[in-house]
């Protein structure tokens, strides 16, 4: 088995048995902040090796992913699982974003196995953190005077998150590559362990989540379970239609699937703080997270592959 | 020490959730505080625990102390704007400051 | 704020080592709190200095607000059963509550 | 608890820069503190905003806890020493210690 | 000279000289995991390479030297240190038990060296740190009702160093090799650098110990030195007797003569509070461990050499 | 673009944005700590290698220089800046002393550019960081009695920044070169990379900078920008005088141009607690720093290859 998913069952078995076993938050934010300049280095390397044209089809093809998959997750929490209309709202608002540790497992994997991906990848992953948080506060308010929408937009774009991923596809982009080489065994030699140590804390952060899904019940495991399942068709689709490479088309099918825990669950605090975070988080962190990381993958692999033959008759 | 030499001085504490620590620099602003203090905690109340094990879960404690006019004035504002969907603590009591005289607006100062 | 309309709510303070985080986490569930507040601290008192340098050499510091009958409770069973073998001091203070509430089984809540 | 049979306890709250922790120290054990607790903070006051963004920027909350006579002599003590040149704020409060004997130096310990 | 040992020196320099080097806390804590799941994993792989059999004798002896090696100490410390009944019960749980940065010293020495050692030396090591603690405790209390076993098992074996000795082991055990070598340069290629930090920090805490040492004097010197090499004696003739390599053997007596200075204090604390943590750590951590790390591993080698020619005629 | 140069933009312009990136502070003292820790090492290293002789003249014409820098600075902040006496001392003492983050970035520069430098240059860098203290005090105050030069000595050797070097130095003098090898992989190969981190931090810690700028106007920024250029100069004429590599010029260039960030604040703060902080702060970290990272180096290497050719006619 690969030992990065290994590292997240162990956490995750730790947490679930009440271990003492804690990462200290300096080291899991030091940890997290080197994935992201990371992912965001990956993407900006490659960005600069190939011609800018045509990224702008992607760009907006991902907006509109983002903008879509919460208007269909919103109905069904609403209705099926008679929710709150905030608290509909701010789940959809976490489905629609993505899942930065979850696009990392993705990396990784291909790495594993030799699949390139398509250099935009990270570029969407940061177009796609966004728009899902307003259309959450719109589903929970509609165009309500009392949003303070600068409010909003400075807490999500100054946000740890899309800062270090953007200024990591920047230095990426703008570095010589002998420059990039002397910092490589840092931030891509380390890549997969440092991926293994987060992914110990996801596990037992995960394992937190297990009293409120108890609480909560089986609504929420079914829809955090089949909601990925549907965003990674969208998101298949939309990478064939761009015509992504096999790596890029799962990595969209991933982005599309997960859920946010991070950037997402701290905007709908401070913009939306009726809604219930306990909810969200139950489903983005406890189920989601463990179902992309653990099976997930493979499957939308699986998927992205049947899709496109059905299509492209490839 | 008499009362009425000296305006009563308030030490205003409050726990509540980390991602309120901006929001509540900007409301100390406005409503009139002449300093404050932050550090981190973690605990648990009624709306559950709050372990600090990840950024969103931790807790700080806030610390105002002015005269009680304008503590209060805080504290009222506070609860009213923040204690239904936050996990939230107030609680005041009595201090005494050397060299009070930047608290006190009638007088000095 | 005449006595006899609330009763008197009291902040107990808990000096004592980090080994007891998870003791005396237990003991206040049993012992009726109806929260907690913990941050971390480091000093020196008559069992010596606590510089927190590494784990076993900490402080921690713990806050709990509750009606005078409950928070003596808890101050003289955490005395009697960790005062003798850890470092540790306690001290009460006088606070008013907002929303006081809660604290006040009689009658309310 | 009648004020004849005890002597008064005080609590003294300094919030200060972080590089006064270890002269503090120092003046604490000349000026007969019996301890004495610290924790990390920040905050912002008359001057400026103190973020603990990096080392030299932090503040440090230290509190001691002791008879009126000798809290009042420490405080005096730091005003005079560092209020000047000092990001420094400080208040006192009454307290009740268990098993205060420590803190009463003429009679018991 | 090893520059691991000089970190260790240096740490202890500027300790004594009051300076005010210190590592933060969150690093302190994040260099000892990577230790503890390291050295898991590399048991792990080991242990995954070869046939399982024959590791049940090895099990038990190491249970057994962790049960006796208390029971030496404590009428010791009882009649010559005239201690107090819970003081010698706890310093003899100490020094029964073991310390994993002993460990990783040993295991170190051995790289530098290219010997081998047997896979299943970090499972002895997780083995032993535990019984010694049970037997403390009964030393001090008898079978005492009072005694919450329950409580003193929980916070044994969910305490974090077991937890990630065990992780780690099951991680190493299971992991795919290509996996492992992508996490290898962090948790592997870092080891002796990692290691290096953790010696610094372990030596500015060596040196906190000092004034203790001054007060209880010269008996808990004395036996923080000569405790270890009964130790290294008794571990290195079990070791021979199960049949362990060299490596193997050097590596069972280095564990027989370190003392816990994590694990058992913490579980002292708690289920003995009556004893004084100050006595025990003054000594396992200001004399035993320095004595081991400093002077101890070259001599239990020679020992174990020898001890090996005599019994076997090799 | 030199990524390592891209990490210290990328974190000036988050600052300025106002963006919520931070890096813990157990995160920054780590990586603070390993900077040092490698370049005492990296210096003591090449120290092993030669003859320890000669020596002496480099150590006293760094400490002159350290003497002479801050007696340049005091009058021109007291007659043209018209600042107070405290303040004026206290600047001219940041300015005498060195900066270890701008060596380190020295240091990349020449290492990328496959230039060599001399050995002594981090025994040059300790040596170079006291003096200018005692200086500035003596300024300031006269031989006033109030001054207790003890406190003060302890304060600075005994502070981190200098026990971590000499530490580095020592222990890289007194390793065996393959006990090396097995911490390189931390110690050195990572060394850029974590330079890249401190920088982003470092970026971060400028932006904070930038309201006392504004505040204290125009001459901290001339002073910020022309005392480093007449620092470089002394410190390169020195360098040629001293007959070192056109590599070990830069360095006693670059640290004659720099100014303490740490080391003489927080001597300042305890031993000249009327100064005020924020001006010195302001100058050397709000302006000289990012001056000497982002343009220094280059100019200060012309500058050195010039007097060269001018001096030695080569
Ligand atoms: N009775 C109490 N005493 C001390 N701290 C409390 C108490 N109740 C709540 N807190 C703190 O305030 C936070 C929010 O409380 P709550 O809104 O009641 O969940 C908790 O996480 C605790 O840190
Ligand atoms: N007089 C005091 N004022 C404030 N804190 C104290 C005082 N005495 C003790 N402490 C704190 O309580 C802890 C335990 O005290 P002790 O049991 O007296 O060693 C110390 O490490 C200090 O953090
Ligand atoms: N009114 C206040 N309430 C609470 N804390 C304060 C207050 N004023 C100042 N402080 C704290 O004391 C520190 C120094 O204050 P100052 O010397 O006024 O800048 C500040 O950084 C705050 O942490
Ligand atoms: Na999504
Ligand atoms: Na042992
Ligand atoms: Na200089």
């Amino acid at each position: 088995m690969d030992p990065v998913i290994l590292f997240f069952l162990f956490g995750l078995a730790a947490g679930l048995m009440k271990s003492e076993l804690r990462l200290p938050t300096a080291v899991y934010d030091g940890v997290s902040m080197l994935l992201l300049l990371t992912i965001g280095m990956k993407g900006g390397v490659e960005l600069a090796r190939q011609p800018f044209l045509g990224l702008l089809p992607d760009i907006l093809g991902a907006l509109a992913l983002g903008l879509i998959l919460p208007l269909i997750a919103f109905p069904v929490l609403l209705k099926l699982g008679r929710f709150k209309r905030v608290d509909a709202a701010s789940i959809a608002a976490h489905y629609g974003s993505v899942s930065v540790g979850t696009f990392a497992v993705g990396i990784a994997w291909l790495e594993a196995r030799g699949i390139p991906w398509d250099a935009q990848m990270a570029l969407l992953l940061v177009v796609m953190e966004v728009p899902a948080i307003l259309v959450g506060l719109l589903l929970a308010r509609g165009l309500s005077k009392e949003t303070q929408w600068g409010e909003v937009a400075r807490e999500v774009f100054l946000g740890k998150g899309i800062m270090l991923l953007l200024g990591g596809l920047l230095i990426g982009w703008l570095s010589d590559p002998e420059g990039l080489d002397a910092i490589r065994p840092l931030f891509f030699d380390l890549f997969k362990g440092v991926l293994a140590i987060f992914l110990l804390e996801m596990g037992l952060i995960t394992a937190t989540q297990a009293s409120s899904l108890k609480r909560y019940g089986l609504f929420l495991i079914g829809f955090g379970i089949v909601m990925p399942l549907v965003g990674s068709v969208l998101g298949s689709l939309l990478g064939l239609a761009l015509g992504l490479t096999p790596g890029g088309v799962l990595l969209l099918a991933l982005l599309a699937a997960s859920a946010s825990y991070i950037a997402v669950p701290a905007a709908m605090r401070i913009s939306l703080p009726q809604a219930n975070p306990t909810l969200s988080l139950a489903a983005s962190l406890g189920v989601t997270f463990p179902f992309n990381v653990l099976v997930g993958v493979p499957i939308y692999w699986q998927l992205s592959e049947t899709l496109r033959a059905l299509f492209t008759g490839a | 020490m008499s009362p009425e030499s000296k305006p009563q001085i308030k030490l205003l504490t409050v726990i509540t959730e980390t991602a309120l620590e901006h929001p509540l620099q900007r409301d100390l602003r406005t409503l009139g505080a002449k300093g404050y203090t932050i550090s981190d905690a973690r605990g648990k109340g009624s709306r559950g625990q709050r372990d600090a094990d990840w950024e969103a879960s931790g807790n700080i404690r806030l610390e105002v102390v002015g005269d009680e006019a304008t503590v209060r004035r805080i504290a009222e504002h506070l609860q009213q704007r923040y204690y239904d969907n936050y996990a939230m603590i107030i609680w005041l009591s009595d201090v005494e400051v050397l060299r009070p005289g930047k608290f006190s607006t009638p007088s000095s100062s």
